[in-house]
């Protein structure tokens, strides 16, 4: 397994407030990171840092490396938006445009160049196939994108991200606003993933972290304190505090 | 009035990027239409002779009285219909921005109820307007029906707009108080009215009603008891009772013979000698045609009929 | 007195206030289609009004006030819009963007008759436009734009940030983001908000006595050239619209029937404007269906 | 440490077609400009705007010569003999605006109260489209209704010709009741409810809610309201203009013919040559109007910033 990512010494600052505090961490290809920890531990915020998004937030500044590919995207020249192509990013709450199903996904490949309807076809067949969303709406795929369920929608947005063909995937809780049976099915899509894609995941369900992930980062007030294989986290972790917290002592 | 160039010019630019950003048809044939307007004069015989009949053509715009405007429509309609290829845009806006213009070379024709030099403060500025007086308007003392004065001397007019008589009794009239519906200072009928009716400039008296136009004085002599106001003949009709001036009736006859003064020229003024085309419809206004045909129609009484002239300082001398 | 009758005292007064309200509205409605709605047929429309004899119309009115808002609304949207998406997207808090938004407080509460004195100094005279339907649609682009920034910035705003956040993480352009992801769900409220300006551009008559003049020349609706004078769509020709007409009417009428005229164009003016509301909330609805869910 | 591995395509397939990025970057560019430039286009207006009108207002003192105290304070409006006091119209339009507001306010106050806090359902309904079609009423149908209606009405019932400062305030009261009703509308309807709940959970009336509770809570909202209100009667022309009756004197009564700056403006500034002392005259009542606009808008954020708080 080669490296793909690796953030060193990084610090995210809000304002004066300094929301992750020195973090390193590698992540390496086809695998399932999961950053647990509690609320306000700062793991959304190095997740957003990965694809730059916190630089949309007013305020916000960014000390120390992220090595994607040979390349230090924390620096000055870097072309955000040819980053972001490279990365893809799922939030929380499902967020399709405004927009058609087909056009949901053939958006960025359009946007990338890509003008030929039939490679179109394929791009959105073939996300929504990855995505485990095809057998559900090939019928339907100029219909509006809202008139989705909830877990279909935030499969879309899987979809979404996989249409421009990322690398790297960030999660950021992404079935934490779903039913069981949606959890369900994003967590296949996610274990399906994972043999093309690195994947990094927040969440705050253990039992899902568990399931899903290779390896687990465990975050307490802007500080990673535990970083193992999953399996020794949740079994045998060295660090009390991530003793407590997976025990559901707090958190 | 000067602004800073540099000013104009940047509020030019913003204007003219603003019209060109949006590039729609409109506005981008507006743009050349608009160097055309611009370049002020009448723009003449440029295009192929069209007509065999004419030979003059050219833009002329006139601006200015709304009292005079419709008689100025008018006959510019007629004159377009012989002579195709000048076109003749007449604009309202007051006698004031009619002279504005007309002395800023912005139209060729200015139209004014008064005189210039009335007008303009700037007595060169006033010497550059050559007029050419196209009819007379003739106005009245008008009163609400309920008062019962049909005639008024001059002084008692006079004691009637300074104050002095504030009751219709005093004058003859109903035992009822006088309301004056007066018009603001600026209005050139008002002008009119106090230099010949009432021989005095006045001031306005605290509760008068002040209306620039016609159509509303006439409304609120009719409607408020007491009123008195005045107004062009064209106006007058049975909704309000005209006065006598002096026992003289206020008739067109009896303004052509001289007999009855409250009258003023309507002008139309161009800035200096006007070219071809501006020459020729200003002779067409004071042709028989305009004369005894329009002006007529519509209220004005024919200036070609007047026995008596005045100058600018009120001299009247027979013809 | 006790408290229960002084609360349904002012229960009562508070009811009564508020009947008044609706009465008033509903008398002068009641009062203007009344007095002017028998008045009102093709004829009225159409025909051109007459100086002095009864029987005019309103057809060149009409029509420039039609092709005033047009011509505004040409200008004004785009201009409008973009000053919105800037202050909502482009805009960092700071002084800049405070006084930015300052300048639009103040410009949309200038009182119409200096600025259509501003439009008589500089757009009739200082650029010689005349009076004329472009000076009339610049001005009345003064009064539009303020509005138009503002529904366009809270339009803007209220698109979910989320919609924004996942064309960022998509690698767009920010402005790609704003016109194809954010415009059309920003779209029905900024829509539904021009509308209602139109309807105030519509009846606005203090700014336009001074620029876009009293008076229209007779109108060839055969000839569409824009320069030729006669030309309905010149855009230098003076344009009487029609609610200058009333107060023209009222004033200075001097044809038998100009309270009549008033009136029917007062009900035409009402009515337009009502259209106009009607259509603001109904367009919005079925945008607001039709750009967001189920078809 | 860096990560050895192959470039994945797709980058190298984006670094192959820099066409495509430098279309996506010129847009951006595009974007930006364009924004900016009707940003720009704003503040080009409004700066045009105030220094056209003052440099024409402020030539009446600087060029004509007319003392600026004069012109502030003189009660004598008589170009003729260069009297140029412009104090009866400042008055008219103080007086005019500020009764109207009161007279509106009231009302407006009551509507907002009958939307939100007595039958919103039923309110909302009725009374607001209501409210929103008295906004859209144009200023010259309200002038046109006035003299139709209101003057006739005041003549037969009180003292006077109908015309004058009532008939102004009245018009005026009418059309700025839309602009505090749906300001006070908002401000009630997004008050937060346990605040009501406490109120009504001690047992008071309905009455005493609002009047000890909800008021008080948003009287700031309301008197913003209540600015906004007379600064668009203060700037009103042609509705004014057609009923208040225009003597350039200060009314010594409701009842009696009174003038405002915009409707001297209007009815006196086509009638004069730009230029001529009375001429500048106006300007400089237009200038008034001007920063009269900017002290209201002060006036709304100071009590915006009091709303804040």
């Amino acid at each position: 397994m080669t490296d793909i990512l690796r953030t060193e010494e990084l610090k995210i600052y809000y304002g004066q407030n300094e929301a992750v505090k020195g973090v390193d961490l590698t992540f390496t290809e086809n695998s399932v990171t999961a950053l647990i920890g509690p609320s306000g531990c700062g793991k959304s915020t190095f997740l957003r840092a990965l694809n730059r998004m916190n630089d949309e937030i007013p305020g916000s500044r960014m000390t120390g490396n992220i090595w994607i590919d040979g390349k230090n995207i924390n620096a000055p020249d870097t072309d955000v938006t040819v980053l972001r192509q490279n990365i893809g990013m799922v939030w929380q709450r499902p967020n399709p445009f405004y927009k058609s199903i087909y056009a949901n996904i053939a958006f960025g490949p359009k946007y990338h160049g890509v003008r030929n309807k039939a490679e179109l076809d394929n791009i959105v067949e073939d996300s929504l196939r990855k995505a485990a969303l095809w057998d559900e709406v090939k019928d339907r795929l100029h219909t509006s994108a809202l008139s989705l369920s909830g877990g279909q929608q935030q499969r879309l947005c899987i979809a979404r991200a996989l249409s421009v063909q990322p690398k790297i995937l960030l999660l950021d809780e992404p079935a934490s606003a779903l039913d069981p049976v949606s959890t369900a099915k994003i967590e296949e899509t996610i274990l399906q993933l994972k043999e093309q894609l690195c994947i990094v995941i927040v969440t705050h369900n253990m039992q899902q972290a568990a399931r899903i992930s290779g390896h687990t980062a465990y975050f307490y007030m802007g500080r990673l304190v535990e970083y193992d294989k999953t399996e020794k986290i949740f079994t045998n972790p060295s660090d009390p505090m991530t003793q407590e917290y997976i025990s559901g002592r707090f958190g | 009035m000067k602004f800073g160039k540099s000013a104009v010019l940047a509020l030019t630019l913003a204007f003219s990027v603003s019209l060109a950003a949006c590039g729609n048809n409109n506005n981008s044939s507006s743009g050349s239409s608009s160097s055309n307007n611009a370049s002020g004069s009448a723009n003449t015989a440029s295009s192929a002779p069209a007509s065999a009949e004419s030979t003059l053509s050219g833009s002329i715009i006139a601006s200015g009285s709304t009292a005079l405007q419709p008689l100025v429509d008018q006959a510019a309609k007629k004159f377009s219909e012989t002579n195709s290829d000048v076109s003749i845009q007449v604009q309202g806006g007051g006698s004031g921005t009619g002279l504005t213009q007309v002395s800023e070379g912005q139209v060729q024709i200015g139209n004014s109820d008064v005189f210039a030099e009335e007008k303009i403060d700037d007595a060169a500025k006033a010497a550059e307007l050559k007029d050419h007086q196209v009819a007379v308007v003739a106005m009245a003392a008008v009163v609400n029906k309920e008062v019962g004065v049909t005639n008024l001397t001059k002084q008692q007019l006079v004691d009637i707009f300074t104050g002095k008589v504030t009751n219709w009794k005093d004058v003859g009239g109903k035992d009822q108080g006088i309301v004056i519906i007066n018009r603001p200072s600026s209005s050139g009928t008002r002008a009119t009215f106090e230099k010949y009716a009432l021989g005095q400039k006045t001031e306005d008296l605290k509760g008068s009603i002040q209306e620039d136009s016609s159509g509303t004085v006439k409304k609120l002599v009719n409607e408020t008891p007491g009123a008195i106001g005045y107004l062009a003949f064209s106006y007058i009709d049975d909704t309000v009772q005209s006065v006598q001036y002096d026992g003289v009736d206020p008739t067109a006859d009896n303004v052509t013979s001289g007999k009855y003064p409250v009258w003023a020229y309507e002008h139309m003024y161009t800035k200096g000698d006007p070219d071809a085309a501006t020459q020729a419809f200003l002779d067409y206004m004071v042709s028989d045609e305009v004369q005894n045909g329009d002006v007529v129609e519509l209220g004005y009484i024919p200036v070609s009929k007047m026995t008596v002239t005045r100058d600018k300082d009120g001299n009247v001398t027979n013809k | 007195m006790s408290a229960k009758l002084k609360d349904r005292i002012a229960t009562f007064v508070i009811i009564a206030f508020s009947a008044l309200i609706i009465a008033l509205l509903v008398g002068m409605l009641g009062y203007i289609l009344v007095k002017g709605i028998s008045h009102i047929d093709w004829h009225f429309l159409t025909a051109e009004p007459e100086t002095i004899k009864a029987g005019g119309g309103i057809g060149p009115e009409l029509f420039n006030s039609v092709y005033l808002l047009i011509l505004t609304l040409i200008i004004t949207i785009p201009l409008g819009i973009g000053a919105g998406i800037y202050m909502a997207e482009y805009a960092k808090e700071g002084r800049i963007t405070v006084s930015i938004r300052l300048v639009v407080e103040v410009l949309s509460s200038f009182p119409s008759i200096v600025v259509g004195l501003f439009g008589l100094l500089v757009l009739v005279n200082t650029f010689n436009f005349g009076f004329s339907v472009l000076s009339g649609a610049l001005v009345l682009t003064i009064f539009n734009m303020p509005l138009m920034v503002r529904v366009t910035e809270q339009a803007f705003r209220n698109v979910p940030r989320e919609q924004k956040e996942a064309g960022l993480a998509m690698g767009l352009s920010r402005w790609k983001i704003i016109t194809s992801i954010l415009l059309p769900v920003a779209l029905p409220a900024i829509i539904t908000g021009t509308i209602l300006a139109a309807g105030r551009i519509f009846g606005e008559a203090a700014a336009l006595l001074f620029t876009a003049g009293l008076t229209t020349p007779k109108l060839d609706f055969t000839d569409w050239n824009p320069t030729s004078l006669h030309s309905p769509i010149n855009p230098l020709r003076p344009a009487e619209t029609l609610s200058v007409h009333i107060w023209k009417v009222n004033s200075e009428g001097l044809s038998p029937d100009a309270a009549e005229i008033a009136a029917g164009s007062s009900a035409v003016l009402v009515l337009m404007v009502l259209i106009f509301n009607l259509l603001a909330r109904w367009a919005g609805r079925l945008l607001y269906r039709k750009f967001t869910s189920i078809k | 440490m860096k990560a050895n591995h192959e470039t994945p395509p797709f980058m190298k397939a984006n670094q192959e077609t820099p066409l495509l990025f430098r279309k996506h970057r010129a847009e951006e560019w595009i974007g930006r400009i364009y924004t900016t430039f009707c940003v720009a286009l704003l503040i080009v207006i409004i700066v045009s705007i105030v220094y056209f009108v003052a440099s024409k207002g402020v030539s009446t003192f600087a060029v004509n010569g007319v003392s600026l105290s004069g012109f502030l304070f003189g009660q004598n409006w008589q170009p003729d003999s260069d009297k140029f006091g412009a104090l009866p119209f400042i008055f008219g339009s103080f007086v005019t605006s500020l009764l109207a507001a009161v007279i509106a306010s009231p009302l407006s106050v009551c509507a907002a109260l009958f939307m939100t806090e007595i039958t919103p359902n039923w309110g909302k309904k009725v009374l607001q489209p209501v409210v929103e079609l008295l906004a859209g009423i144009p200023s010259v149908v309200y002038g046109f209704i006035g003299l139709s209606v209101l003057v006739p009405f005041l003549r037969s019932v009180f003292p006077g010709q109908g015309i004058g400062v009532a008939a102004g305030s009245i018009v005026l009261s009418i059309m700025i009741l839309p602009t505090i009703t749906s300001i006070a509308t908002d401000a009630l309807a997004s008050l937060p409810r346990n605040l009501k709940e406490a109120s009504y959970g001690l047992g008071a009336t309905r009455w005493q809610t609002i009047s000890g509770v909800v008021i008080p809570t948003v009287l700031p909202s309301i008197l913003t309201g209540v600015v906004l209100g007379m600064a668009r009667a203060f700037g009103e022309a042609l509705a004014v203009q057609m009923v208040i009756g225009n003597a350039p004197h200060i009314p010594s009564s409701l009842f009696e013919s009174a003038s405002t700056l915009t409707s001297v403006i209007t009815l006196n500034m086509s009638n004069t040559v730009m230029g001529s002392v009375q001429n500048n005259a106006l300007w400089s009542m237009a200038l008034i109007l001007l920063l009269m606009t900017f002290v209201f808008v002060l006036v709304v954020r100071l009590l915006e910033r009091r709303t804040k708080i």
